[in-house]
């Protein structure tokens, strides 16, 4: 038996039928034919025989026809997928990204802007770095500076508000920089891609003057939510509206179909600050979750840790056998953070002993920041300032909007 | 008709609800629900998704034609996974086996390795904008000597509340499609078939029964005219009415297409804006348009008004066209003047558009957007009415009739559920399967073994209630008391309103237990039954309806009937025993069986007979 | 100048005034000093003088009276507080436990039940450990079998749910074992205290039959939520309402005042199964919250780890780079269990490449179970099973209601 | 009345708001919001900690009386701390600083490290049950040569809506308690001193003003009375009316426990139930009423309707702590019979009780629950009125009597804040408080150094304004021009409707400018704000209602208006000037400054008239 490819034509002889269909791929020793009637099938490879393989295909360049009086949107991929394509003859779902597909794709966006697009990077979120950070970050500043009207990041969900949090701190920017993604792949009718394409699009041409994540605000397809970069958090795992402010309500809202923008007035306003850079990290921070019984031995060693963010149980606390421990690596230097891992709620160690405990050895409260966005704060902080009482300064205070000075109420 | 003669060839494509415990990819329960408990709603759009080639399929193209703004409603026994917020959990075991037993029922050969498809479906019936489908199985055959080409596994679709609404709880339930080749000839034999396929599935015990869990969708032609498909036919009564209301249409489809070649008959290819032209029109409808679009159909006059089935004309199959850009109809010069469209109207058309008495003009009347859209579609059947019948995706209409509802969709849009595994079926799971008795089979044995009468053994055997009795059967009830009581007696008292699902196996099978010993007599069994089912026990009802009367006080009530009418049954003998059964019967109130007052009546007779 | 004890009375001569007061400790230098008008002013040693040391008055034993007429409940503190007293002669604020100041400080528990109470621990909260939780799950039990009608456990709250998830576990009760605590300390008025345990013990004599957690539903004093120990989560750091159920609605609520008590169907009915304990547990168990750019160092050598618990990103996801570091983990027998960060929705590994390739290593899915308890349940389940293959059935089940079979709408 | 006579000993508490960027132990803003505005509510319940001696305190023991759920009112500008749900920031740094340097300005000592106590309060006033404050200084000196006791920092209370309802805006503002010693001997004198305590903190600048910012109680006893608190004296000018009338009260109460005395009065231990006696009663009340008690007061006859205060008896006083207990007041025998009830019933009830017209009997009417509270209330009440004055908390009423509130707090009832770290204040904190100016002294300074009238200087020294005025003078406003606009023309304009907080300092300076340079009339400075307050700019203003005249446009019109009237003019002389004045401004329109006006045409008239 010869060799089969993908797209090969075969002819299958499976109980007592002939079908005529192409070949797939093989899965647990078993051919996988894609029937003419649609049908994927598992079968002995013994039972196809080979008929041709077809040509390749071109398919068709259709050009996107682009507004030139619609302000300029920028587009950078990261791998989160907002449009693809299925090719019918093998199902196989490809992501696509030149702005004439995206178009294509998702028709309303040419009323909104025209588009250029940067494919920085094809990657599932789990597999991001700090250092890809980086890269995304001199990407949009680069977009900002050549006179962006706003900038567009697609992104996986699972670390998007990492990669926003990592953004928000590296790059001032005085147009909106919205990161978006989609819960439910593009590759379904259903998809939340478009709509949340739409409405961060229209959201990256708004008033707004920051980083943020737009989407699904609930089940239904009928607003997104503009969330702070800093303050935003996915909280389920594959719901369309996993993604929830934590101790602010959104900045804002996009209606959908209609695309109306509601700011609230504690958004950032474009034009609000001049666009610069500071991409320095250093990635030598870690973020532990406490629990009861987690042996000290689960800290790393204090020599190669510059930073460590504490995801403690309620206002702040580790167990009292672990203050020794923490002592001993914040005496070597290393910066401690804590956080809750309540994720709700705000830091305070003063008022139970372990939690004086460790105030008295320095560790400092990270108020109301979320424990990720502490240790990109806490990356980002190490690596621009050198000197640690600024250090301390930095991280007790909101460079942008990471933590408050008050908790509201209702949330 | 001689089907043979214009050479009918039709097709079953059977769906079957099957009756697991879960669903098809996620764990809620099979529950129908009423859409007025639902806890919650949701509203979604879909988008047909572009294929490799930048075409989208014809069919979503058309369900594309308006955005659509779906509603869902939710239910408590829903979750994630209908709503399209989760990945499907893996293939259910349970559906999958059920499947391949029904697949190994009819002979066919079971796929290595079932693979899930996901069939784009964008009219809102599935929230994911997909169906999910697999294919289990192929080749099998019919009692014809016919062919099953395929047994597939799917996930039922949503069901429609009203206008864009749908209601989740049906979605996920497992289907078995089962397609035949088209190779039936006769609009019986298409019919037999059917029932055949059903009577099958019903032998697994582990099938849906009720209205809407069984649906045939029937392919159709006739020589010369084209591959239709009608679905959703719902009663098997209605298959054979169906196929013959198909073949007549297609029939004369081409006897028009015939007129119309020799007539030399076209169709202009784009309409004329005759707006201006009603300003003054006496029509109502045309008077509320905001535009008025003419089709000229030369060389069409008359033909658009002939029918092809009862009661519709090619021209209703134009409007079935346009009625899918969201319009109510259209009107054609073959029905004028009417609707208040005056002669004199229908002639300044044909005088300002240059066409005459044996030309058709058909107008659309509506918004400019929806009056265009609709003019295209006219088009586009009038031009398919020149090749003869075109190749289309029909619904059944009452009485065996059908409208047009979508092309046939070309090249399945299918492409691989990646968030589903494949599954492996291996010869050991194949072999395994063990074949149920078929309900023919079932119903023969039940006549011979237990001596059942023909009749109701078959009807038993087909019944819902079949599971009841075989565990009545088992438990030594008497097979005919079983059977009468569960097929008559629970239906009598049901139409005398007693809600008859507060009678559980149980209760059901204690009050014929009761009847049995002697308990209480079978004529208190309707009475019994309809106290259970306003909540009572069985022991409560059977004291109630049927006091307990000993042997020896039914002993003793007949001896005192008889002795006091000594004289009466000295003078009748046995004729007395008639008589005297109403009055002992009336006496004791159904608390003791019939046979039995008759066989201690019988006794007492000859003893105050013979001791004279 | 001798040297003071607390309750020393002194006279102190500060600022041109002599001030009577109570010598309370010395703090950053200075002696505090209670004065007789409440105040406590920090002035220098130097300015107090010793006046006399007041013989300790004893706290007049009163009696509390209980009603044999009602149900028994066991009462089980671990440090938790729900009543304490202020010594206003210092200001020190003790917790009490013995029932006569429980009743005595909450008046209305005397109306739910009779109590009998057993002092186990007073620790902190973040100072458990799954030592204690044995300790605890044998207290319960004990309780259990000596009749008790419920148990009430009362317990810090920042690590109450680890503790409920684990005596959940260990512990099979016919009877409410309700877990409560105060999130605003038991020595303010506006404590959540009284509520709490007015309505715990309410829930404890109720027709429920598992292990439960009941506190706040929200910010006002009208009900609380009786919320079932393994999908229960403390969701902020300081509100009376942070104990939510995550994925499934509460088991019940308890009204106050009224102490009305609503049980959902699905709550566990009191007397469903016979008292059993298996208080066995692993503790060479970890978890392990993943984010990006986390190095494969971050994770514990094999030899001494028997089970691991991944937090991953989204559906359960970890970088690619990691796969191969778990996959010789798994293969030293490492027991390795995926949850989501998410904290909300189910994982599955099917959907993403990662996710893929962490089947192939072995990993198990947590479905919708909470990391924290996954861990619990981890240890438990490797404490108590040695099979591997029962093991992996186990962690792949619902024991005991730490995971669903299906996701709800609306959470 | 010779208050040194009767031994007239008075003190101070003066609560005043600070008016710092924010809260005490938060970080919101000390912003005073509409309650219709509020965001959200919430219900709470307080309860009194029990105390080391299983006492409560008595005070919070009377509160507990009721059951009371509180609600309180929410806002965009509160946080979790004002709900009592999150721990409290460190101390205001703010705020602290601003205490000690009104502590320096009184001269007195600070504590070297402040810590912040908890003070009960369970009235619902504030969320925790607990009001945060500390001790920041003592002893320091009153102008009368009495002394400051303590100077606290301490957190404000929530206000109350209605009933139970509180809202949070004010919870928390920065508050200094300052309290004297009962240093002063007159009313006037208290009147005096706290009027000086309120213009030292008025000096800093940094307090708030307007109603409810500043409370004064005021401490009070004359000899063989008792120490009375009085509440919440708002207006100063109250304060020596409230004095007045409580010296009065403690004497009159005095000569009532004389007369009691010397009667052998005294009072029964129990109430009796008489709600049968009172069965057909024609009083509604008491019909109404579930239970009545009577309490005999044996002796006390015309003594309870004696008054202590104008309109208020010792029958009042009674009622004040039976209202306690939620009734709505009592009766007594020396006020009937009235209110329905008549001489008969007095007469039957002296009879059942074995009393006589020597006696007094008081009734309550209600549940029989909270009879009992008001009937043990009034016994408590009654039998302190036989030793004299009992020591009170009470709340001032109109026109400066006051009413029964609640017993003195015995030892206050604090303990530590243990969730705020205490502060240490060292020599370098204390040592660079700069001390400001006292307002006295600035107007002194004022009508010397800027040579403002005595009077205005005063004003404009003390008005809320001062800070304009003083940004006014650092610009070279003329003094007098911008202190008679502050408080003059502003009024005015504010009287005629106008909105002034729209006019911002920088608008308000840049219309005086104008006028100084001569670009607009001071005349035109009403009309010119009252744009700016309708939203204009300034430029805007005062070209509308000043277009610029230049001096040579006006040398000009002046030249024309004189040469015209040249006959008058040489007629008049000087004495032409006044009614010149008026022609020449009419054609101006306030564009030009009057004094500009005169000065020219008085050197036009002169020239004109010169030139004959």
């Amino acid at each position: 038996m010869e060799q089969l490819q993908t797209g090969d034509r075969v002819n299958c002889n499976y109980g007592g039928t002939l079908f005529n269909g192409t070949y797939i791929t093989d899965r647990d020793g078993k051919a996988v034919i894609k029937l003419d009637s649609g049908y994927n099938i598992g079968v002995g490879r013994e039972t196809c025989r080979f008929l041709e393989r077809p040509v390749p295909v071109r398919r068709p360049e259709i050009s996107a026809v682009q507004d030139d009086s619609l302000p300029c949107l920028s587009i950078i991929s990261t791998g989160g997928t907002i449009a693809s394509r299925i090719d019918y003859r093998t199902g196989a779902v490809t992501s696509q990204f030149d702005a004439g597909d995206i178009l294509r794709a998702i028709p309303g966006l040419s009323g909104i802007a025209r588009y250029r697009t940067t494919q920085l990077y094809t990657i599932l979120s789990e597999n991001m770095t700090p250092a890809i950070w980086q890269e995304l970050a001199t990407a949009v500043y680069k977009e900002i500076n050549d006179g962006a009207t706003g900038v567009m990041v697609t992104h996986g969900t699972d670390t998007m508000t990492f990669s926003s949090a990592a953004v928000s701190f590296m790059v001032d920017t005085p147009v909106p920089v919205i990161f978006v993604g989609s819960q439910r792949s593009a590759d379904r009718p259903s998809s939340d891609n478009t709509m949340n394409a739409l409405c961060s699009a229209t959201a990256a041409v708004s008033p707004l003057g920051e980083v943020a994540v737009v989407m699904h605000e609930s089940t239904s397809d009928d607003r997104c939510a503009i969330h702070r970069a800093t303050r935003v958090r996915k909280m389920h795992t594959s719901r369309r509206d996993a993604f929830q402010s934590i101790g602010i309500p959104p900045l804002g809202y996009v209606d959908y179909p209609s695309l109306d923008v509601n700011l609230s007035p504690e958004a950032v306003k474009r034009g609000s600050c001049e666009p610069a850079i500071r991409p320095a990290l250093d990635e030598s921070c870690r973020l532990l979750y406490f629990y009861p019984g987690m042996p000290p031995s689960a800290l790393p060693d204090a020599g190669t840790l510059h930073g460590l963010v504490l995801a403690g149980t309620g206002l702040g606390h580790v167990s009292t056998e672990w203050i020794p421990f923490l002592k001993s690596l914040a005496d070597e230097g290393t910066v401690i953070m804590m956080t809750s891992q309540c994720l709700n709620g705000r830091v305070c160690d003063r008022v139970y002993d372990t939690g004086r405990d460790l105030l008295k050895i320095g560790v400092i409260e990270g108020a109301d920041t979320l424990p990720e966005v502490a240790l990109v704060k806490l990356m980002w902080v190490l690596g621009n300032e050198k000197d640690p009482d600024k250090q301390r300064l930095l991280l007790s205070s909101s460079l942008i909007g990471e933590c408050t000075r008050r908790s509201r109420h209702g949330l | 008709m001689d089907y043979e003669k214009i050479g009918l060839l039709a097709g079953i494509e059977i769906h079957q609800q099957l009756d697991t415990k879960e669903k098809l990819f996620c764990r809620c329960p099979t529950l129908l629900r009423k859409s007025g408990e639902h806890t919650g709603e949701y509203h979604r759009y879909l988008r047909a998704t572009e294929s490799e080639m930048g075409e989208i399929d014809g069919a979503a193209r058309e369900e594309m034609k308006r955005e659509r703004k779906f509603t869902y409603y939710t239910y408590d026994s829903t979750c994630l996974v209908e709503n399209d917020e989760e990945p499907p959990a893996p293939l259910n075991q349970e559906a999958l086996l059920l499947s391949l037993t029904i697949a190994k029922m009819f002979g066919m050969t079971p796929i290595e390795q079932v693979n899930v498809m996901r069939k784009l479906v964008i009219d809102g019936s599935n929230t994911s904008g997909f169906q999910r489908t697999a294919l289990v199985a192929v080749h099998g055959t019919l009692p014809n000597g016919g062919r099953i080409e395929t047994l597939c596994l799917e996930e039922e679709a949503a069901q429609r509340v009203e206008g864009e609404t749908f209601s989740v709880d049906r979605l996920g339930i497992p289907l078995v499609e089962i397609t035949t080749s088209p190779c039936m000839h006769t609009p019986e034999e298409v019919r037999e078939m059917a029932g055949y396929l059903g009577m099958v599935l019903r032998s697994t015990g582990k099938v849906k029964r009720g209205l809407g869990t069984i649906r045939q969708d029937v392919n159709i032609s006739i020589k010369g005219g084209a591959r239709i498909e009608v679905k959703g036919v719902q009663e098997l009564d209605l298959v054979a009415d169906v196929v013959k209301r198909e073949a007549q249409r297609q029939q004369n489809l081409i006897l028009i297409r015939d007129q119309l070649i020799s007539r030399g008959a076209s169709v202009q290819p784009g309409p004329v804006d005759v707006t201006t032209l009603f300003a003054g029109t006496g029509s109502a409808i045309l008077k509320k348009a905001k535009m008025i679009l003419a089709v000229r159909l030369n060389g069409f006059s008359g033909l658009v008004g002939t029918e092809v089935q009862p009661g519709r004309r090619l021209g209703t199959e134009m409007s079935d066209y346009a009625k899918i850009c969201g319009v109510g109809g259209i009107f054609h010069t073959d029905e004028l003047p009417a609707y208040g469209i005056t002669q004199n109207e229908v002639e300044s058309l044909h005088r300002t558009l240059g066409t005459d008495e044996n030309d058709c003009i058909v107008l659309v009347a509506a918004t400019p957007k929806q009056a265009h859209c609709a003019a295209m579609q006219v088009i586009k059947r009038a031009r398919f009415a020149l090749d003869g019948v075109p190749e289309e995706t029909r619904k059944m209409l009452p009485e065996g009739n059908s409208a047009y509802m979508r092309p046939l969709p070309g090249a399945a849009r299918m492409y691989p559920e990646t968030d589903v595994l494949p599954v492996n079926v291996g010869p050991s799971t194949w072999d395994c399967i063990a074949l149920p008795e078929l309900l023919t089979v079932r119903a023969h044995r039940f006549s011979t073994e237990l001596a059942l009468d023909e009749g109701l053994a078959r009807q038993i055997a087909f019944s819902e209630r079949l599971p009841l009795f075989e565990r009545s059967i088992a438990e030594t009830i008497n097979p005919t008391l079983a059977a009468s009581t569960i097929l008559m007696t629970l239906k009598e008292i049901q139409r005398d309103g007693a809600d008859i699902s507060m009678i559980s196996d149980d209760l059901f099978i204690e009050v014929l237990h009761a009847v049995e010993l002697g308990k209480a007599a079978k004529e208190a069994i309707p009475e019994i039954l309809k106290m259970i089912a306003k909540g009572a026990g069985s022991g409560e009802a059977i004291k109630k309806c049927a006091p307990a009367v000993s042997r020896d006080q039914l002993h003793a009530i007949i001896t005192k009937i008889v002795d006091e009418r000594a004289v009466f049954v000295r003078e009748k003998g046995n004729a007395a025993l008639a008589p005297l059964m109403g009055v002992v019967m009336a006496e004791v109130r159904g608390s003791s069986d019939g046979k039995v007052v008759s066989e201690l009546l019988r006794k007492e007779i000859a003893r105050v007979s013979t001791s004279r």
